[in-house]
C-alpha cells in the first residue's frame, strides 16, 4: 500500500495547498512590510524632545506629549464608565435574565451598537454630548462616546468569560443555600476576573485605535493639561493627532513617530491580553 | 479663579491663532487658551450656540449670519496658487487660473508648461479658502477638482508629491515644498496683499455673538490680538495685520 | 422550620434591579442614537426630496444653486465594499483554512499574533501608509495623473478587513465538530479533501458571517478611506477620485452650515440604515447557523 | 418509619414536555433511597426538585405537591435558601470551588452568617472528618481544592454539603466519574452517613444500588414504574420493564 | 480461521504516557470481536490504531508491529487513504456530514473517483439496503441527513462506511448514544454484516458483548488482560480482574 493517489486527486490537493501557502505568505509579508516600513521611517525621528514636549507655533517645534496624555486620560475615563455598565449588563444577561424577549431585545441592542460605524458615533456623540448636554468638544464628550461604542465589546467578553465558569460552581453554591448575588460575588466573579481583564485590555486597544468618533467629539487640540482640566477641554488622542499631522499638516516625521507608538501599543495590548487570557485558561484547568 | 478663552473654527487660521494663543498664554498665566480647529462653518455655529467664546472664520460673514453675529477682521490672508516645484510654469493670469479650474484648459502645455495633464486639487465644500478662491477667480460651482481635500496641509502634500498638480492654499501656510505662482505678475507678499495688488485674498475674522457680554478672558484675548505686540506674531505667521475698526 | 420569603427589599432584590437597569440601558442607548439620527437626518431629506436625494447624481452642496444627490456616494460605498471583499475574502479564507487546519504548531504560533497585530493597528495608520505607498504606487503603475482613487481605497479596505475575516473564519472552521473530519478521513479522503469538501461547507454560515462582518467594517470605515480616496464627489470609477458615504459626512462636516449640514446628517442616516440592513442579514445568517 | 418527603401527584414540565408524570412516593428518614432508570428518564429532574434546584431553569413548571417534613416545598413564597440548606446536594461531577480546601468547606457556613474563625475551624474539621477525608488533606487545608484527585474532590463536596448541617443529602450519580477505589470509599462513606442523614442517590450502576440502598425506585420515561425494598426490586421485580432493565436488556 | 489483524508487542504512547502496553492479539476474519474494559483503559486508542486514525494526534508514538492481511500498517510510508478505505470506521456519536442523505453515502465513492451518476445511484442504494435503512429514507434521499433520528443517523454512518466497500469495520461504542430500540436494530445489523465483513466493536454494555460477539478482549489500564471466546470470558474468566469487571464491581 504505497502512496498512489490518482492524478486528479493529487492535482486538486496540490492546487489547494499552493493557494493556502500563497495567501498566508501574502498576509505575513504584508504585516512585515507594515512593521518594517514604519520602523525604518520612524526610528530616526524619535527623540526625547518629541516625546516630552507639546507643539509650539512660536518656535515651530512638534511634540506628542499632549497626545499621549490625552490618550491615557480618555482611556481611563472611558473605562471608569464602561466597566460597571458593561459588566453589570453582562451579569444581568448571563445570570439573571429569564425573559427570552427581554434578553433578545437587549442582545439585539448590543449587536446594533456593535455594528454602528464610528463616524456615526462621532456624529451622534457630537449631537448628544457636545450639544445637548453642552459638554462642548472635550475629552469628556469623546470618552462618553467611546463608552457607548465599547459597551458591546465589554459586554460580550464578560459574557463569554461568565459562560466559561462551570455551571457546577453555581449549582454547588446554590446547593449550599447561597443567594444569587452572593453566589456571583463570591464564586463567579473571582473565577472569571482574568477573562474580564482580557476584555478590558482588548477594549483599550480599540479605544487607542479609534479616530473617527473622536474627531468631532474630542477635537484635536494639542494642549498640555492636568487630568480634570483636560476632560473639559478639547484634545487630540494619538490616532487623531496622527490623522491631523499626516493628512492636514503634512508633518510626516511626527506622523511616523505616532504610527510607531501606536504599533507598539497594539503589540503590547495583544500580548498582555493573550498573557492574561492564557492564565485564565490555565486556571480553568 | 482661572479664566478660559475657547476659540473654535477655521483650520486655515490654525497657524495664526495657534501662534497668537501661545504668546497670549505665555503672557497671562491665569488664562487658559484653547483652539479647536474644526472649520469656519462649525466655528460660526459654535459662536452662535455659545459653545465657544470666539468663533474663527476665514471668510466674511454671510448676510444672514451677520444678523446675530459680529465679525471683526483680524488680518488679511493671501490665497496662493501653488504648483509642484518641478513645474516650469511661473505666472498665471486670473483668466488662465479660472479656465484651468473650470476644466477648459487641461494640459500644462497650454499655459507654457510641459505636455502633461493638469490635476486640480481643491478644498472641500464649505471651506473658507475654497470660497475665497472661487469667488475671486469667478469659478464658483464650476471647478472640476480631481481631489477635494480637507486642509491646507493636505493640499500642499499632494501638490508637492504630484508634478501635475495645481492647488491653492493660504499664504500663512506657504513653505518651500510647493511653488507659488505669481498672479498677473504679482507675487503674494505682505505688501502686495496690504495694498491690494495681489488679487486673491480674503479676511480672517473673529466672530462673536451680537449683544452678548464677552468673558473677561475673551476680551483680554481680543485686546491682545489687536495690540502692537501681536503684529510681529501675525506677520511671522504669514498674514497681514489689519487695524481694528 | 422553613422560612417564608420576607416581604421587605433585601440585597438580592436590589442587585437584581441594578443589573436589570444596566441591561436595559443598552436598549436606551440604541434608541437615543436612532432618534437623534432620525431627527437630525429627516429635515434635509424632506426639503430635498427622498428620490432626488438618494438618486441624484450630482453633489454640489455649496453651489449658488446647491444640489444634493448622494447616488455617487452610495455607489462608491457599494463598489468599494464589494471590491474589498473580492480581494480580502479569498486571501483571508485560504489563510484561515491554512492556519486553522494545516499550519504546524510553530507556524501557527508565529502567524496568529501577526494577525492580531494587523487587527489592532488603528485605521489611520493604514490610511497613512496607503497615502504614502499605495497612492503614488498606483499613480506610477497605472500611469495616472493622480493615484488617489477608488482602487487605492479598495486595497486599503481589503487589508483592513483581512484580519477580521481570517479570525472569524478560523473560529468558524474550528467550531466544526471534529466528528465530520474523522468521518471523512475514515472513508479514505485526504486531509485537504476533508477540509475543503466537508469542513468548509459545514463552516459556510460562519464564513458568511465573516463576510458580512467585513462588509460592515468596510462600509463604515471613514478615516483610512479619507486619506486615499481623493474625496471628489464623482460617480465611482476604479481610477477616479471618489467619495464614500462615510467620507462624505466627515469631509464636509467641519465647514458645513444650514441645509448642507442637515444633508450631511441625512447621509449619516442613510449609512445607518445600510448598516442596520447588514446587521439584520448577519443576524439571519447566524440564526440560520444556530439552527443547524 | 418517619418520612422526610411525601410526593403526591407530582408532575413536572419543561415547557411543553412532561418530564415527570404523576409521581407518588414517600421517602424514608435515615435510609438510603436509590433512583435508577435509563438515561433521560427523569431521575436528575426529580432529585433536583427536592431542593428546588430546578428553579434555575426558567421553563420548568410543576403541579401536585411535595411535602418536606410536612411542609409544602413547591410553594412560590418558600425561602429556597433555607430549604437548600436543609436539603443538601452532591453532584455527578465533583464541583469544588476554585478556592482553598478550607474556604470550600467554610463557604456554606460563611454564607449563612458564621464569621468567627474558631467556629469555622471547628466546622471545617468536623465536616472533613465526617466525610472521611480529613486525614488526607489536613496538612494542606490552604491549598487549592482543584489539586485533589477526583475521588477526594467528591468527598470534599460531601464535606462541603455537611458543613451547613443538612438533614437530607441528595446525590446525583456521585461516583459515575470516579475510579473503582474512590467509588468504594464513597460507598462506604454513604453507608456511614445514613446514621445521621436521609440520603437519596441516583445511580446508573445496578450493583451499587444493590450494595448500598434500602429502597429503590425505578423510573422510565418520566414514570415511576416500581418502588420498593431494594431486595424485592432486584430479586422479584413486579413489572416486566423493571426486569428488562435490571437484566441489562436496555439502557 | 484466517486473521485480518496480527498485533505483535504493540505499545502506544501519548507523549510520555504509555496508553497501550505490549499488546499481542490476532483478530479473526468474518467474526465479531468485542473490546471491553473500564473508561480510559485504551479501547478507543487501540481501535483507532487499526486504521491509523491516531495519526491525527501529533503526540502519538508507537512501537511493535500490526499486520493487516500480512502488510505492516505502522509503516511511515503507508498510504493511509487506502488503508482507511479498506478498514472503515463507525464512531460513538453518529456523525453524518451536514449534507443530504444521498451525498453522505456518495461522499466516499466520489472521493475515490467515481463520477458516473448511475454508478453512484447504485452504490447508494446498495449501501443503504445493506445497512437496513433503505426503506426508512428512500423517499427523502435529497433531504439533510441531520434531520434523521440518532439511530437512523448511526445506520446511515454504517451505510456510508459500506459504500467504499471496506473489508473490516471498526465500531467505537456505536450504540452508546442510542435508545433501546435503535440499539437492537444496530445489533441485528451488525450480526448480519458479519457474513461479509470482519467487525471489531468497542462496547460498555456487557450484555451487548455477550449478545453479539464471537471473541472478547478485556483491557485494563492499557493492558490486554484477557482475550478469548466470548462464552469463556463471561462464564469462566481466568483473571480475577476480568471477573470483578464483568460482575460490576467497578467501571
Ligand atoms: N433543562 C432542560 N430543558 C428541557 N428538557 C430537559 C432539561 N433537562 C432535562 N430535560 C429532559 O427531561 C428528561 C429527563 O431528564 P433527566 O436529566 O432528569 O434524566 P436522567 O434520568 O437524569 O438521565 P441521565 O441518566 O442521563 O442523567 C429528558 O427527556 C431530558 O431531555
Ligand atoms: N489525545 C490524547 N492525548 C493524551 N492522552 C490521551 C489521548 N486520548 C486518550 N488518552 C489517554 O489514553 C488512555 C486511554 O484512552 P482511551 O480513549 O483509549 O480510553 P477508552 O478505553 O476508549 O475509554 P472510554 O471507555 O472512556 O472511551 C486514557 O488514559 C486517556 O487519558
Ligand atoms: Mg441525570
Ligand atoms: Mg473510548
Amino acid at each position: 500500500m504505497q502512496n498512489n493517489l490518482p492524478l486528479r486527486r493529487k492535482a486538486y490537493c496540490g492546487t489547494m495547498n499552493f493557494m493556502m501557502l500563497l495567501c498566508t505568505g501574502i498576509t505575513v509579508a504584508l504585516t512585515f512590510f507594515l512593521i518594517i516600513y514604519i520602523a525604518v521611517e520612524s526610528i530616526p525621528h524619535f527623540s526625547v524632545k518629541i516625546l516630552t514636549t507639546k507643539p509650539s507655533y512660536l518656535d515651530d517645534s512638534i511634540g506628542v506629549l499632549p497626545d499621549i496624555l490625552n490618550t491615557i486620560y480618555i482611556i481611563i475615563t472611558t473605562l471608569v464608565f464602561v466597566l460597571p455598565l458593561g459588566i453589570g449588563a453582562a451579569i444581568y444577561l448571563t445570570e439573571y435574565a429569564k425573559s427570552k424577549k427581554l434578553v433578545g431585545m437587549i442582545e439585539y441592542a448590543i449587536e446594533s451598537l456593535a455594528g454602528i460605524p464610528s463616524i456615526i458615533y462621532g456624529l451622534t456623540g457630537m449631537l448628544i454630548f457636545c450639544q445637548f448636554f453642552s459638554l462642548k468638544t472635550s475629552l469628556l464628550s469623546g470618552a462618553l462616546t467611546l463608552v457607548i461604542m465599547n459597551l458591546p465589546t465589554i459586554i460580550r467578553t464578560v459574557q463569554e468569560s461568565l459562560k466559561t465558569v462551570p455551571q457546577g460552581y453555581r449549582e454547588g453554591a446554590f446547593g449550599l443555600g447561597a443567594g444569587k448575588w452572593h453566589m456571583i460575588r463570591t464564586v463567579v466573579l473571582p473565577c472569571c476576573i482574568d477573562g474580564i481583564v482580557t476584555g478590558c485590555i482588548l477594549a483599550t486597544g480599540r479605544m487607542i485605535g479609534e479616530s473617527a468618533a473622536l474627531l468631532f467629539t474630542a477635537g484635536f487640540a494639542h494642549a498640555l493639561n492636568g487630568f480634570f482640566d483636560a476632560l473639559t477641554h478639547s484634545g487630540a488622542t494619538l490616532t487623531v493627532a496622527l490623522y491631523v499631522y499626516a493628512k492636514e499638516q503634512g508633518e510626516f516625521e511626527v506622523a511616523f513617530v505616532i504610527a510607531a507608538i501606536l504599533l507598539v501599543l497594539s503589540f503590547i495590548t495583544n500580548m498582555s491580553a493573550s498573557y492574561v487570557g492564557r492564565r485564565f485558561q490555565k486556571s480553568k484547568g | 479663579a482661572e479664566m478660559t478663552v475657547s476659540t473654535d473654527g477655521s483650520t486655515s487660521m490654525e497657524k495664526v491663532i495657534g501662534s497668537l494663543g501661545e504668546a497670549f498664554s505665555n503672557k497671562y498665566d491665569d488664562v487658559t487658551f484653547t483652539y479647536n480647529p474644526t472649520g469656519s462653518g462649525s466655528g460660526i455655529t459654535a459662536a452662535q450656540e455659545g459653545r465657544c467664546d470666539i468663533g474663527l472664520s476665514s471668510r466674511a460673514l454671510k448676510a444672514d449670519e451677520a444678523k446675530t453675529l459680529d465679525g471683526t477682521t483680524l488680518a488679511l490672508d493671501g490665497i496662493v496658487v501653488v504648483v509642484n516645484p518641478a513645474n516650469k510654469v511661473n505666472d498665471l493670469s486670473i483668466d488662465q487660473i479660472s479656465k484651468i479650474f473650470k476644466g477648459e484648459v487641461t494640459s500644462w502645455k497650454d499655459v507654457g508648461g510641459a505636455d502633461t495633464p493638469i490635476v486640480l486639487i481643491g478644498r472641500e465644500a464649505g471651506s473658507g479658502t475654497r470660497d475665497g478662491f472661487e469667488t475671486i477667480t469667478n469659478t464658483k460651482d464650476s471647478c472640476k477638482y480631481r481631489q477635494e481635500l480637507t486642509s491646507t496641509g493636505d493640499v500642499m502634500t499632494v501638490v508637492s508629491k504630484n508634478e501635475n498638480a495645481i492647488g491653492y492654499i493660504s499664504l500663512a501656510s506657504m513653505n518651500d515644498k510647493v511653488k507659488g505662482v505669481t498672479v498677473e505678475g504679482v507675487a503674494a507678499t505682505e505688501p502686495t496683499i496690504a495694498d491690494g495688488t495681489y488679487k486673491i485674498q480674503r479676511p480672517f475674522v473673529l466672530v462673536t455673538k451680537k449683544g452678548a457680554q464677552l468673558s473677561e478672558g475673551a476680551q483680554k484675548f481680543i485686546d491682545f490680538a489687536f495690540s502692537e505686540e501681536a503684529k510681529p506674531i501675525l506677520i511671522k505667521a504669514g498674514v497681514v495685520p489689519v487695524a481694528k475698526k | 422550620m422553613l422560612k417564608k420569603q420576607g416581604t421587605g427589599i433585601n440585597v438580592e432584590q436590589i442587585a437584581h434591579m441594578v443589573f436589570l437597569f444596566l441591561g436595559i440601558i443598552n436598549v436606551g442607548f440604541v434608541l437615543v442614537i436612532c432618534i437623534y439620527l432620525v431627527i437630525a437626518g429627516l429635515p434635509a431629506i424632506k426639503e430635498i426630496g427622498l428620490v432626488d436625494f438618494l438618486f441624484g447624481t450630482k453633489w454640489a452642496s455649496t453651489a449658488a444653486n446647491p444640489q444634493f444627490g448622494i447616488l455617487p456616494f452610495i455607489l462608491t460605498s457599494i463598489y468599494g465594499t464589494a471590491g474589498a471583499i473580492i480581494i480580502g475574502l479569498p486571501l483571508g479564507f485560504f489563510t484561515a483554512v491554512y492556519l486553522a487546519k494545516f499550519a504546524p504548531r510553530p507556524v501557527y504560533k508565529f502567524v496568529s499574533p501577526l494577525i492580531d497585530l494587523l487587527a489592532g493597528i488603528p485605521s489611520v495608520v493604514y490610511g497613512f501608509i496607503g497615502m504614502l505607498v499605495l497612492v503614488p504606487g498606483i499613480q506610477v503603475i497605472f500611469n495616472l495623473p493622480d493615484g488617489s482613487s477608488l482602487l487605492a481605497s479598495i486595497l486599503v479596505l481589503a487589508i483592513m478587513i483581512l484580519p477580521s475575516i481570517i479570525k472569524v473564519s478560523i473560529t468558524a472552521i474550528q467550531a466544526v465538530p471534529e466528528e465530520y473530519e474523522l468521518g471523512s478521513l475514515a472513508l479514505g479522503a485526504t486531509e485537504i479533501e476533508t477540509y475543503y469538501k466537508v469542513m468548509v461547507p459545514a463552516a459556510k454560515s460562519g464564513i458568511a458571517a465573516a463576510v458580512v462582518l467585513g462588509v460592515g467594517r468596510a462600509i463604515g470605515e471613514a478615516m483610512a478611506v479619507m486619506m486615499v480616496a481623493g474625496n471628489a464627489p464623482n460617480m465611482p470609477s476604479l481610477f477616479e477620485s471618489v467619495r464614500f458615504l462615510t467620507t462624505a459626512v466627515a469631509s464636509e462636516m467641519s465647514y458645513s452650515s444650514g441645509l448642507q449640514r442637515d444633508a450631511l446628517f441625512s447621509i449619516a442616516l442613510v449609512l445607518f440604515v445600510f448598516i442596520m440592513l447588514i446587521n439584520a442579514t448577519l443576524n439571519l445568517v447566524l440564526k440560520h447557523r444556530g439552527k443547524n | 418509619m418517619a418520612k422526610v418527603f411525601q410526593v403526591k401527584d407530582f408532575n413536572l414540565y419543561y415547557g411543553d414536555h412532561r418530564a415527570l408524570i404523576d409521581i407518588n412516593m414517600d421517602i424514608d428518614e435515615n435510609a438510603i433511597t436509590a433512583l435508577i432508570g435509563p438515561s433521560g428518564c427523569g431521575k436528575s429532574t426529580f432529585i433536583k426538585t427536592l431542593n428546588r434546584m430546578n428553579d434555575l431553569i426558567p421553563s420548568v413548571r410543576t403541579t401536585g405537591s411535595i411535602l418536606y417534613r410536612n411542609e409544602e416545598i413547591l410553594d412560590k413564597n418558600l425561602d429556597v435558601t433555607s430549604l437548600r440548606r436543609q436539603v443538601g446536594m452532591v453532584f455527578q461531577k465533583p464541583n469544588p470551588f476554585p478556592m482553598s480546601i478550607y474556604d470550600n468547606i467554610a463557604y456554606g457556613p460563611r454564607t449563612h452568617g458564621i464569621k468567627s474563625k474558631a467556629k469555622l475551624d471547628e466546622i471545617v474539621e468536623k465536616s472533613l472528618i465526617d466525610a472521611a477525608i480529613f486525614d488526607e488533606v489536613k496538612d494542606r487545608l490552604k491549598t487549592s481544592a482543584l489539586g485533589l484527585s477526583g475521588g477526594q474532590q467528591q468527598r470534599l463536596c460531601i464535606a462541603r454539603a455537611l458543613a451547613v448541617k443538612p438533614d437530607v443529602l441528595l446525590m446525583d450519580e456521585p461516583t459515575s466519574a470516579l475510579d473503582p477505589i474512590s467509588t468504594s470509599k464513597i460507598e462506604d462513606l454513604v453507608l456511614e452517613l445514613k446514621q445521621k442523614y436521609s440520603i437519596i442517590i441516583v445511580t446508573h450502576n445496578m450493583q451499587q444500588a444493590v450494595r448500598i440502598s434500602d429502597t429503590t425506585a425505578f423510573f422510565l420515561l418520566g414514570d415511576l414504574i416500581e418502588y420498593g425494598k431494594t431486595d424485592q426490586i432486584f430479586n422479584t421485580p413486579k413489572d416486566k420493564r423493571t426486569e428488562d432493565y435490571i437484566s441489562g436488556r436496555f439502557g
